[in-house]
C-alpha cells in the first residue's frame, strides 16, 4: 500500500519543521522534522509520555509550538487556534473524548459544521451505516460508556471531511469488530488521497493499516521508514528504553483442573445476575488468572462493578472465600479482602491532582491510623510500591496528573494493592500504555499470582487474555458464553464465543 | 397521564411551568381574586424586571460561567438612564447609554474571566463590588426621583387593551433568545462551551468569543432591565438591585438552568423568574405576613430543585436499566433460539 | 523524560501564602502612614471584632470549597442562630448555656439539610445552599416575630458571662474574639492538614468517582464538611450575639460575598481539590484590615466595596498570571491567541 | 483605647472637633437630606462633620461604623440607630474613649447617650399618619374605613413603634376602622418589591380606604403602583412619611395628595450640632435651654416625653423638632429636600 518514490516528489501534505515545545522545565518535543505526504497512513508510536499527543495538539493547534514551523501543501500556516487548524483541513480525534455529555450523539457529531443539518445527517447515516456500527443518534453523550464515546469521536472526524485526519489512539477502548470497520474506512480514506495520522500502542495495527512507520522517543524521531521496512520486533526494541530488559514474564504452569478441584476457590459467583448480565456463574481459585473476554458492552464492567457493591444486584450470590458479601457496600468489601481496579482511569482511578502518596494510600488510610494520618507509615508504604512497581517519578510528592499514562496506570495498582486484597478484578488494566509499561503491569499481575491472589482479568485486548490468563471465560450479551479451560484458549476460542457463535464440541 | 409527566420531566421547562400553575392554582383555591385575569397579567407585568435580568445570567450560566454583578449593573444603569431623563435627555440617549454602560460592564467581566483567567464568580463579585460603590460615586448618594410622567408612563402602555409593552416586548425578546439558542447553528455554541468547554474548541468554536458575548449580554440585559425598573418604579435609590443578582440566578435555577452549565432555557429561566417576583404578591393574597417572604422562596427553591433532582436521577437510572436490561433480553432471545436449534 | 516538577504547586501555595502576608504587612505601614491611630496594638487587634464572623465561617467554607461545593448559607445560619439563642434563652427561659448549646445544635441541623441534600439527593451546592441562604434568614425573621420582645426591639440583656464570650479580654489587651479566631483556625488546620478527614476531603473534591472505588464514603465526607461550615456559623451566630449584646434576625446579612471572597483570596480553587486553611485565615484578615484601614483612613462605607472588589480581581489575576503560568497552559482546554508569531 | 486620647476639653477649637454623623443606611434620600443640614451648620460653625455610614441598614454594620470612627479619633457621635439596645457594647467603648454621643431621628438606649433629637414622640407620629389618612375621608369612611399598613420591615424600630402608636390612636379615635392586615405588609426597603406589594395589596382590598407608609421608600412605591393600576386619590387613600422631594409629582397629580414629615434638614443639623457643642465641652441639664446658630433655643426634656418608663437622669435628655410639616400641591413647592 505504500507510495512509490515518484510522489516524494510532490509536496508534503503538512510538512513539520523544526518543532519543539516544552512545558515549564519539561522538554517534550525536540526539533521534529516530519513530512507526510497525500495519501499517507502515517503510524505514529512512542512510549508513554514521548509526546505523541502533544505533537498532534500542535498541528490541531490546541498548543503553541515554542519553536519551528508548519508548512501545509508548501504554504507556512499558523496554527494558532482549532480553528485555524479546521479551516487549513486537519482534525484531530483526541485521545480522552472530549464529548458534549448534555447533547444527543447526532448533535456532538454535527456541532460546529457550516453544512445544512439535514445533509449532515444523511451523511451521517450513511457513514453509520457503511460502519455497521450500533449508535443511537437520539441517546445523550453522557449515557455512552467509554467506548461508544470514542466512536462518536471518531465519527466526527470521519464526518469532516479534513485533509489532514488524526486519530490519537482511536482504539484503545475498542474490540475487534469496531477496529475492523475503522480500518475498512481508513483505507478507503486514504485511497481517496487523505493523509492520516495513527497514534496506537498495539503494534499489530501498525501493520495492518499504517504505510509509514514514525517512532517517537523522549521527543525525537528515532526511527522512520515505510512499513515494509520493520517488523513487531524491531518495532518493540526501537520503543523500548535502551537499557530495558524485558521482564521475563513466563508463564507458569497453568493450575491444573485436579490442583485446582482439591482447593477453595476464592472468589465463587453464584447464579449472579444485574443491571446489563444474569446467570454469571465463575470460581477464581488463589493463585489463578481467570481472564474475561468478550466486545464493547457485552456487561464485563456492570458485572465487576456489581460484585464490588457499586450497583444492584437482582439474582444469585457472590462468596469471598467463603464468605458471602452480595450486595454489601464497597467499603465493606474492600475490608474483606476484594478490590477492583476501574478501567477509566481518569473518571474513576486516580486524584490527578493530588501527589503520589496521597493517592496510593488512598484506600488504607483507616489501617495507617485512625483519626489523624502517619506521615512515617505512609511514606514507607508509597516508597515500597514506587520501587516494586518501578513507577516513574521524581518522588512520592509528584503531582499524580503530570505522570505518564503508564505511570498513572501502576499508581492505580498501587493503590488497589496497598489494600492486601485476595481478590482482584482488574478492568482493561492496560488500556492505552505502552510496552514497557504493559511489561510490567503484566510482572505485577504474575507478582500478585505468585502470591496467591485471585486475578478476574476483564479486557478487550484478546492477546493479552491469551499471555495471562489461566482460564478464560468468554461474556457475551450478559451471559457467560462459554469457560475455556488452559489448553483450549486460543484466539479463534475466544473471539467466537466473544460474538456468541463458538459452538461447543460436544454439541458440534 | 403518565406520558405528560415523563414529557414533563423530560423539557424542564414544562416541570416549571406546571409548578407555577399548581402554585397559582393553590394560591386561587384559598383567594379567587388571585386568578382574576388582570392581576395574573399585573404578575407577569410585573416580573418583566427579573425576566430580562434571569435571560442575561442565563447566557453567562448556560456558558458555565457565572454573574453576580447584575444586581449592581441593573442599578447602575437604572441611576444613569434615570438621571439623563430626569435632566432633560431623550429617551434615545438615556437607553442607549445605559445599554452602552451595561455591555461595558459585561465585557470587562468577559475580558477577566478570558483573557485574565479569573474565575467567573471571582471576577463578577469584584465587580459588582466596584459597580456599587460606583452608584454612590455616580448619584452622591442621592435618589434619582421626579422623572418625568412620560417615562414613568411607559410602564403603563398596553397594546390591545391589555398586553404592557414592557411584557410583550421582553416576552418577544424571550422566544427570539430561544429560536436563536436551540434552532441557529451558532446559538448552540453557547450551550456547548457550558457541557465541554474542551470539546468547544477543540471542534473550531471561538470559546473566548462566545464567552466574552455572553457576559455581554447578561450586562445588556441588566441594563435593559435597568431602564425599566427606572420607568416602572418611578425613582431609583442607590440601593436599587440589592440582591437582585441571588434571586436572577435562583429564578434561573427554578426554570432548570443548571449552574454546570450547558443545560436549560430562558423560557425556563422567564418561567423561573415569574414564580420569584410573584411569591411576594401570593404572600398578599394568601393574607400572609411579609415576614414569610424569604421562608417561603426558600422552601419553594429546595422543593423544586429536589424534586427535579430526583426526577432527573430516576429517569437516567431507569434509561441505562433498560438499556442493559434490553441487552440482556437480546442475550435471552438469543439462547432460546439456541436451544431451539440444539433440540 | 522529565516531568512537571512536582513540588511547583504546592509552592505556588506557599509563595501565595507569602503574597498575603506581604499584602498584609503593606496594608498595615500604608494605613499606619495615614493614620497612625491604626498602629495602635489594641486598635489593630480590636478591628477583628467586625469581622470575626466572616473569618470564622470561611475557615470552614474553605472546607466545604475543597470537595468542589459551596456553602453561601452561613451568613443566613448566623443570624437563625442569633434568633434561636435569644428565643430560647428569653422566651423559653433556658439558661444561656443550654440555649448556646442548642443554638449550635441548629447551625448542624442547617449544615446537615444543606449536606444530604447536596451529597445524597444529588442537588448542585450552589443551589443547596441558595435555597438554604433564603430558607433560614426568612426563618430568623419569623422566629423575630414569635418573640415576645417585638421583633424591632431585638432580644437583649444578656448575663455578664455571656457577654464576655466576646466582649472580654485575655490579658487585658488580646479580644477574646481574636483568640477564637486562633482556636479556630488551629482546629481547621488540624482537621484539613493533618486527620484522615481532611485528606478525604481532599480527594473527593479532586475526584468523587474515585473515592468511590477506593471505599471512600464520599457522600458521608462531603456532607460532613457542610456539617461542620454551619457549626461554624452558628459560633459565629454566639460570638457576634455576645459581641453586640443583641439579637437580630439580620446578623448575617451582607456576610455572603465576603465570605466566598476570603475563600477565594486564600487560595482555594472554586473547582475544588486545593486550598488551604492559613491562606483563608490569612486572606480573610487581609480583606477585613483593608475596609478597616480605608475607613480609618477616612473614606466613606459606602465606597469601599470598590477597593476590596478591585484588590480581589488583581490578586486573583496576578495569582492567574504568575504562580500558576504552567498550570494553567497544562489545562488543554483554553485558547490560546492568536498573535503568538505569525 | 485609653481616655488619653480625648481632645483637651473646654479650650478646642471649633476646628479641633470633628462630628461623625452617622445615618441608619447611606443612599436613602432621607439621610441625604439630614446629612445636608448637618454639613451646612457644620460649615457655618467650623467644625468637622464627617458622614459615614453604610449602604445596609443593620446592627453589625452600623457598630462596624461606629468603632472605626472611634477608633478615628472623632470627638463626638450624631447618630441615627438602626436599634434600640444591639448598639450599646459599641456605644459603651464609645463613651469611654471620651466620645460625646448624641443621636437623632432614631434613639438608643437613654443611658447610653446624652441628647436624643425627636421628630416627635411616637404618639404625635402615630396621631400625624393616621389623621392624614382621616383629614380625606368621608364621612361615612371615617366611621368604617379599611385600611392597612405598609413599610420597610418588622425590624426596623421607629416605623414600628409609629405604628404601635397610631394602631393605639386608632382604637381610640376611630374604633369603626377595620385593620385588613394586622401582621402589615413589608417592601423591604426595595422600591421595586415596594412597587409589587403595592399593586397586590389594592388588588387582593379593591375596596381598602387607606393605605399608611410610614417609610419613605414604601410610600412612593405604593404611590407608583396606584398610578399603574389607574387609581388615585380619589379611589384610594395613600398617605404616610417620605421627603418632598420624593413625592413631588405624586402630590401634584393627586395620586397621594396629602403627606407628611418633619424637616430633616433642621434635625440633621441639629443633631451635628448638639454633638459638637458637647463635644466642645459645655454641659447641660434637663430644663436648659441650648442656643442653636440658624435655628434658635431648643429645651432639653426629660427623656419621658418620649416614653413614661423612660430612664431619668439629668444628663440625658431630648430635644424635640418645633414642628413637623404636611404636605399638600399648595405647600410643597415651599421645600427642597
Ligand atoms: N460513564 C457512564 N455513564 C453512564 N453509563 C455508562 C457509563 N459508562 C458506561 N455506561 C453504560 O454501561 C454500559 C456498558 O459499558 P461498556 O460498553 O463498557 O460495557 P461493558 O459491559 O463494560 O463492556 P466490556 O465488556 O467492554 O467491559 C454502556 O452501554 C453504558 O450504557
Ligand atoms: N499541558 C501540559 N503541561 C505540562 N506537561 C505536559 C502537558 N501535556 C503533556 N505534558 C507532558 O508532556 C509529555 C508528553 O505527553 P504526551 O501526552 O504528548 O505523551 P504521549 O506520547 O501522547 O503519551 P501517551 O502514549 O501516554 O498518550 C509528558 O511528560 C507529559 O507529562
Ligand atoms: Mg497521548
Ligand atoms: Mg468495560
Amino acid at each position: 500500500m505504500g507510495l512509490s518514490n515518484d510522489d516524494r516528489t510532490q509536496t508534503p501534505a503538512i510538512s513539520i519543521n523544526g518543532i519543539s515545545k516544552s512545558f515549564a522545565t519539561n522538554v517534550v518535543l525536540r526539533k521534529i522534522n516530519l513530512d507526510v505526504y497525500q495519501g499517507e497512513v502515517v503510524a505514529l508510536i512512542g512510549g508513554n509520555g514521548a509526546g505523541k499527543s502533544t505533537l498532534m495538539k500542535i498541528l490541531m493547534g490546541i498548543y503553541q509550538p515554542d519553536g519551528g514551523e508548519i508548512h501545509i501543501s508548501g504554504k507556512k500556516v499558523n496554527l494558532c487556534s482549532p480553528s485555524a487548524a479546521l479551516s487549513n483541513g486537519i482534525y484531530l480525534v483526541p485521545q480522552e473524548p472530549m464529548l458534549f455529555p448534555n447533547m444527543t450523539v447526532e448533535e456532538n457529531i454535527v456541532l460546529g459544521f457550516q453544512e445544512k443539518r439535514a445533509e449532515l445527517r444523511l451523511r451521517l447515516e450513511a457513514l453509520i451505516e457503511n460502519l455497521g456500527w450500533d449508535l443511537k443518534l437520539d441517546r445523550k453523550a453522557e449515557s455512552l460508556s467509554i467506548a461508544e464515546q470514542q466512536l462518536v469521536e471518531i465519527l466526527r472526524g470521519l464526518l469532516r471531511n479534513s485533509k489532514i485526519l488524526i486519530l490519537d489512539e482511536p482504539t484503545s477502548a475498542l474490540t475487534f469488530h469496531e477496529i475492523e470497520s475503522l480500518f475498512r474506512i481508513i483505507t478507503d480514506l486514504h485511497s481517496n488521497g487523505i493523509s492520516i495520522f495513527y497514534i496506537t500502542h498495539r503494534l499489530t495495527e501498525v501493520f495492518d493499516i499504517a504505510t509509514r512507520v514514525v517512532v517517537l522517543r523522549d521527543g525525537q524521531i528515532t526511527m522512520e521508514g515505510s512499513v515494509g521496512q520493520f517488523n513487531q520486533e524491531m518495532l518493540i526494541q526501537g520503543l523500548l528504553p535502551t537499557n530495558y530488559e524485558r521482564a521475563a514474564i513466563r508463564k507458569e504452569e497453568a493450575v491444573s483442573d485436579k490442583k485446582r478441584k482439591s482447593k477453595k476457590p476464592m472468589l465463587e459467583i453464584k447464579d449472579f445476575g444485574g443491571y446489563g448480565f444474569s446467570n454469571v456463574n465463575l470460581e477464581v481459585y488463589p493463585g489463578e488468572i481467570l481472564g474475561l473476554a468478550g466486545v464493547v458492552g457485552a456487561g464485563r464492567t456492570e458485572l465487576a462493578v456489581t460484585i464490588f457493591g457499586k450497583d444492584l444486584v437482582k439474582q444469585g450470590a457472590v462468596i469471598l472465600d467463603g464468605e458471602e458479601i452480595t450486595g454489601r457496600k464497597s467499603k465493606q468489601i474492600i475490608e474483606k479482602g476484594l478490590i477492583y481496579v476501574p478501567e477509566d482511569r481518569h473518571l474513576n482511578g486516580i486524584y490527578s491532582m493530588r501527589d503520589v502518596e496521597e493517592n496510593v494510600t488512598s484506600g488504607v488510610l483507616g489501617h495507617l491510623n485512625k483519626y489523624f494520618i502517619d506521615r512515617k507509615k505512609s511514606r514507607e508504604l508509597t516508597d515500597r510500591y514506587i520501587k516494586d512497581f518501578r513507577i516513574k517519578v521524581t518522588g512520592r510528592d509528584q503531582i499524580t496528573g503530570s505522570l505518564s499514562g503508564g505511570n498513572q496506570q501502576k499508581v492505580v495498582l498501587a493503590k488497589a494493592l496497598a489494600t492486601n486484597p485476595k481478590v482482584v478484578i482488574l478492568d482493561e488494566p492496560t488500556r492505552g500504555i505502552d510496552a514497557g509499561a504493559r511489561g510490567d503491569v503484566y510482572r505485577i499481575i504474575h507478582e500478585l499470582k505468585q502470591q496467591g491472589v485471585a486475578v478476574l482479568l476483564i479486557s478487550s485486548d484478546i492477546e493479552e487474555v491469551i499471555e495471562l490468563s489461566d482460564r478464560v471465560a468468554a461474556m457475551y450479551q450478559g451471559r457467560i458464553n462459554h469457560t475455556f479451560e488452559e489448553n483450549e484458549i486460543t484466539v479463534d476460542n475466544l473471539m467466537s464465543a466473544s460474538f456468541g457463535v463458538y459452538q461447543k464440541e460436544e454439541t458440534a | 397521564m403518565k406520558i405528560i409527566a415523563e414529557k414533563m420531566a423530560k423539557t424542564r421547562e414544562l416541570f416549571t411551568v406546571a409548578f407555577m400553575l399548581l402554585l397559582f392554582l393553590i394560591t386561587g383555591l384559598i383567594n379567587p381574586s388571585f386568578l382574576a385575569g388582570d392581576n395574573l397579567l399585573l404578575c407577569f407585568n410585573g416580573s418583566v424586571i427579573y425576566i430580562l435580568l434571569a435571560i442575561g445570567v442565563s447566557f453567562v450560566i448556560t456558558t458555565g460561567d457565572i454573574d453576580v454583578s447584575v444586581g449592581a449593573t441593573m442599578g447602575f444603569t437604572a441611576a444613569v438612564c434615570a438621571t439623563l431623563i430626569r435632566d432633560g435627555s431623550s429617551l434615545m440617549t438615556a437607553v442607549v447609554s445605559a445599554v452602552a454602560i451595561g455591555a461595558v460592564i459585561g465585557l470587562i467581566n468577559g475580558l477577566g474571566v478570558t483573557k485574565l483567567r479569573i474565575p467567573a464568580i471571582i471576577m463578577t463579585l469584584g465587580i459588582n463590588g466596584v459597580v456599587r460603590g460606583s452608584i454612590y460615586v455616580y448619584t452622591q448618594g442621592k435618589w434619582v426621583e421626579n422623572l418625568p410622567a412620560v417615562f414613568k408612563s411607559y410602564g403603563q402602555i398596553s397594546l390591545f387593551g391589555f398586553v404592557n409593552l414592557f411584557l410583550l416586548g421582553t416576552v418577544l425578546i424571550v422566544v427570539g433568545t430561544y429560536l436563536y439558542l436551540h434552532r441557529a447553528r451558532k446559538g448552540k455554541y453557547f450551550a456547548a462551551i457550558g457541557d465541554n468547554i474542551g470539546g468547544a474548541t477543540l471542534i473550531g468554536i471561538p470559546v473566548d468569543r462566545v464567552r466574552i458575548t455572553a457576559f455581554v449580554l447578561s450586562g445588556v440585559f441588566a441594563a435593559i432591565a435597568g431602564v425599566v425598573f427606572a420607568s416602572k418604579v418611578g425613582f431609583v435609590t442607590p440601593t436599587a438591585g440589592n440582591g437582585y443578582e441571588m434571586k436572577a440566578i435562583a429564578a434561573c435555577v427554578l426554570g432548570g438552568v443548571s449552574l454546570t452549565g450547558g443545560v436549560g432555557s430562558v423560557i425556563g429561566a422567564m418561567f423561573g423568574a415569574v414564580i420569584m417576583s410573584s411569591i411576594s404578591r401570593i404572600l398578599v393574597f394568601l393574607q400572609f405576613s411579609s415576614n414569610w417572604d424569604d421562608t417561603i422562596t426558600g422552601i419553594l427553591l429546595i422543593i423544586i430543585v429536589v424534586a427535579d433532582a430526583l426526577i432527573q436521577t430516576h429517569l437516567k437510572e431507569k434509561a441505562r436499566k433498560e438499556r442493559l436490561a434490553a441487552r440482556d433480553l437480546k442475550a435471552q432471545s438469543h439462547f432460546e433460539e439456541k436451544e431451539v436449534l440444539a433440540g | 523524560m522529565s516531568t512537571l516538577k512536582s513540588l511547583d504547586w504546592k509552592k505556588g501555595i506557599l509563595r501565595w501564602e507569602a503574597a498575603l502576608i506581604l499584602i498584609l504587612v503593606l496594608e498595615i505601614i500604608i494605613f499606619g502612614s495615614i493614620n497612625p491611630r491604626f498602629l495602635k496594638v489594641p486598635v489593630l487587634l480590636g478591628s477583628i471584632n467586625d469581622y470575626i464572623s466572616i473569618c470564622i465561617i470561611a475557615l470552614f467554607a474553605t472546607i466545604v470549597m475543597i470537595t468542589g461545593g459551596i456553602d453561601i448559607s452561613g451568613g443566613a445560619i448566623v443570624g437563625l442562630t442569633s434568633m434561636v439563642l435569644g428565643l430560647l434563652w428569653q422566651d423559653a427561659g433556658l439558661n444561656i448555656w443550654a440555649a448556646m448549646g442548642l443554638c449550635l445544635v441548629t447551625g448542624i441541623l442547617c449544615g446537615a439539610l444543606n449536606g444530604f441534600l447536596v451529597s445524597y439527593v444529588g442537588v448542585q451546592a450552589m443551589v443547596v445552599t441558595l435555597g438554604g441562604l433564603f430558607l433560614y434568614s426568612g426563618l430568623a425573621v419569623v422566629l423575630s416575630t414569635l418573640s415576645v420582645s417585638s421583633a424591632y426591639e431585638g432580644i437583649s440583656g444578656f448575663p455578664e458571662a455571656f457577654i464576655r464570650i466576646a466582649g472580654g479580654k485575655v490579658f487585658g489587651i488580646v479580644p477574646n474574639p481574636f483568640v477564637i479566631f486562633i482556636i479556630l483556625t488551629v482546629i481547621a488546620y488540624i482537621l484539613l492538614h493533618k486527620s484522615r478527614f481532611g485528606r478525604y476531603v481532599f480527594l473527593v473534591g479532586v475526584n468523587p468517582n474515585a473515592a468511590g472505588f477506593s471505599g471512600i464514603n464520599y457522600k458521608l465526607v462531603a456532607m460532613f464538611t457542610y456539617i461542620f461550615s454551619g457549626l461554624a456559623a452558628s459560633v459565629a451566630g454566639v460570638v457576634l450575639t455576645s459581641y453586640l449584646g443583641s439579637c437580630r434576625a439580620d446578623l448575617g446579612s451582607g456576610l455572603t460575598m465576603p465570605i466566598v471572597t476570603a475563600v477565594v483570596l486564600g487560595g482555594t480553587a472554586i473547582t475544588g481539590g486545593k486550598g488551604s486553611i492559613a491562606g483563608t485565615a490569612l486572606a480573610a484578615i487581609v480583606i477585613g484590615l483593608l475596609r478597616f484601614g480605608l475607613q480609618m483612613s477616612g473614606m466613606s462605607t459606602q465606597y469601599l466595596d470598590i477597593p476590596v472588589g478591585l484588590l480581589l480581581i488583581v490578586a486573583v489575576a496576578a495569582r492567574g498570571a504568575g504562580v500558576y503560568m504552567h498550570r494553567i497552559q497544562y489545562s488543554s482546554k483554553k485558547e490560546k491567541s492568536c498573535q503568538t508569531e505569525t | 483605647g485609653g481616655t488619653d486620647e480625648v481632645s483637651d476639653e473646654g479650650t478646642a477649637e471649633p476646628s479641633d472637633i470633628s462630628v461623625a454623623f452617622i445615618p441608619k443606611l447611606t443612599g436613602n434620600s432621607f439621610f441625604e437630606s439630614a446629612n445636608l443640614g448637618a454639613q451646612d451648620i457644620a460649615e457655618e460653625v467650623g467644625f468637622e462633620c464627617a458622614y459615614t455610614g453604610n449602604p445596609e441598614a443593620s446592627v453589625a454594620n452600623q457598630v462596624q461604623v461606629i468603632n472605626s470612627a472611634v477608633q478615628q479619633g472623632f470627638s463626638a457621635l450624631a447618630i441615627s440607630s438602626v436599634t434600640p439596645d444591639g448598639l450599646n457594647n459599641a456605644l459603651k467603648a464609645a463613651k469611654e474613649a471620651g466620645l460625646k454621643i448624641v443621636c437623632w431621628d432614631s434613639d438608643v438606649q437613654n443611658d447610653m447617650r446624652s441628647l436624643h433629637v425627636a421628630q416627635g414622640t411616637p404618639e404625635q407620629l402615630g396621631e400625624m399618619l393616621v389623621e392624614m389618612a382621616a383629614m380625606q375621608m368621608t364621612d361615612e369612611q371615617k366611621q368604617s374605613a379599611k385600611y392597612c399598613w405598609h413599610y420597610s420591615s418588622a425590624t426596623v424600630t421607629d416605623q414600628n413603634s409609629w405604628q404601635v402608636a397610631g394602631e393605639k390612636y386608632i382604637k381610640e379615635t376611630y374604633p369603626g376602622w377595620v385593620n385588613v392586615a394586622p401582621d402589615n405588609y413589608y417592601s423591604g426597603q426595595d422600591a421595586e418589591k415596594a412597587v409589587s406589594v403595592g399593586e397586590s395589596i389594592l388588588k387582593t382590598y379593591p375596596d381598602i380606604d387607606a393605605i399608611i407608609c410610614n417609610d419613605s421608600t414604601a410610600l412612593p412605591g405604593q404611590a407608583q403602583a396606584a398610578e399603574n393600576l389607574g387609581l388615585s386619590g380619589k379611589d384610594v387613600i395613600i398617605t404616610g412619611f417620605c421627603t418632598p422631594n420624593g413625592m413631588r409629582d405624586f402630590c401634584k397629580n393627586g395620586t397621594v395628595p396629602v403627606f407628611g414629615l418633619w424637616d430633616c434638614k433642621v434635625q440633621g443639623a441639629m443633631g451635628a450640632y448638639l454633638a459638637y457643642w458637647l463635644a466642645a465641652g459645655n454641659e447641660f441639664k434637663v430644663g436648659d435651654t441650648i442656643d442653636i446658630p440658624t435655628i434658635g433655643e431648643v429645651e432639653v426634656l426629660p427623656n419621658t416625653v418620649l416614653d413614661p418608663k423612660a430612664y431619668t437622669a439629668d444628663d440625658s435628655g431630648v430635644v424635640l423638632l418645633p414642628e413637623r410639616t404636611i404636605f399638600t400641591k399648595d405647600n410643597i413647592d415651599d421645600y427642597n429636600f
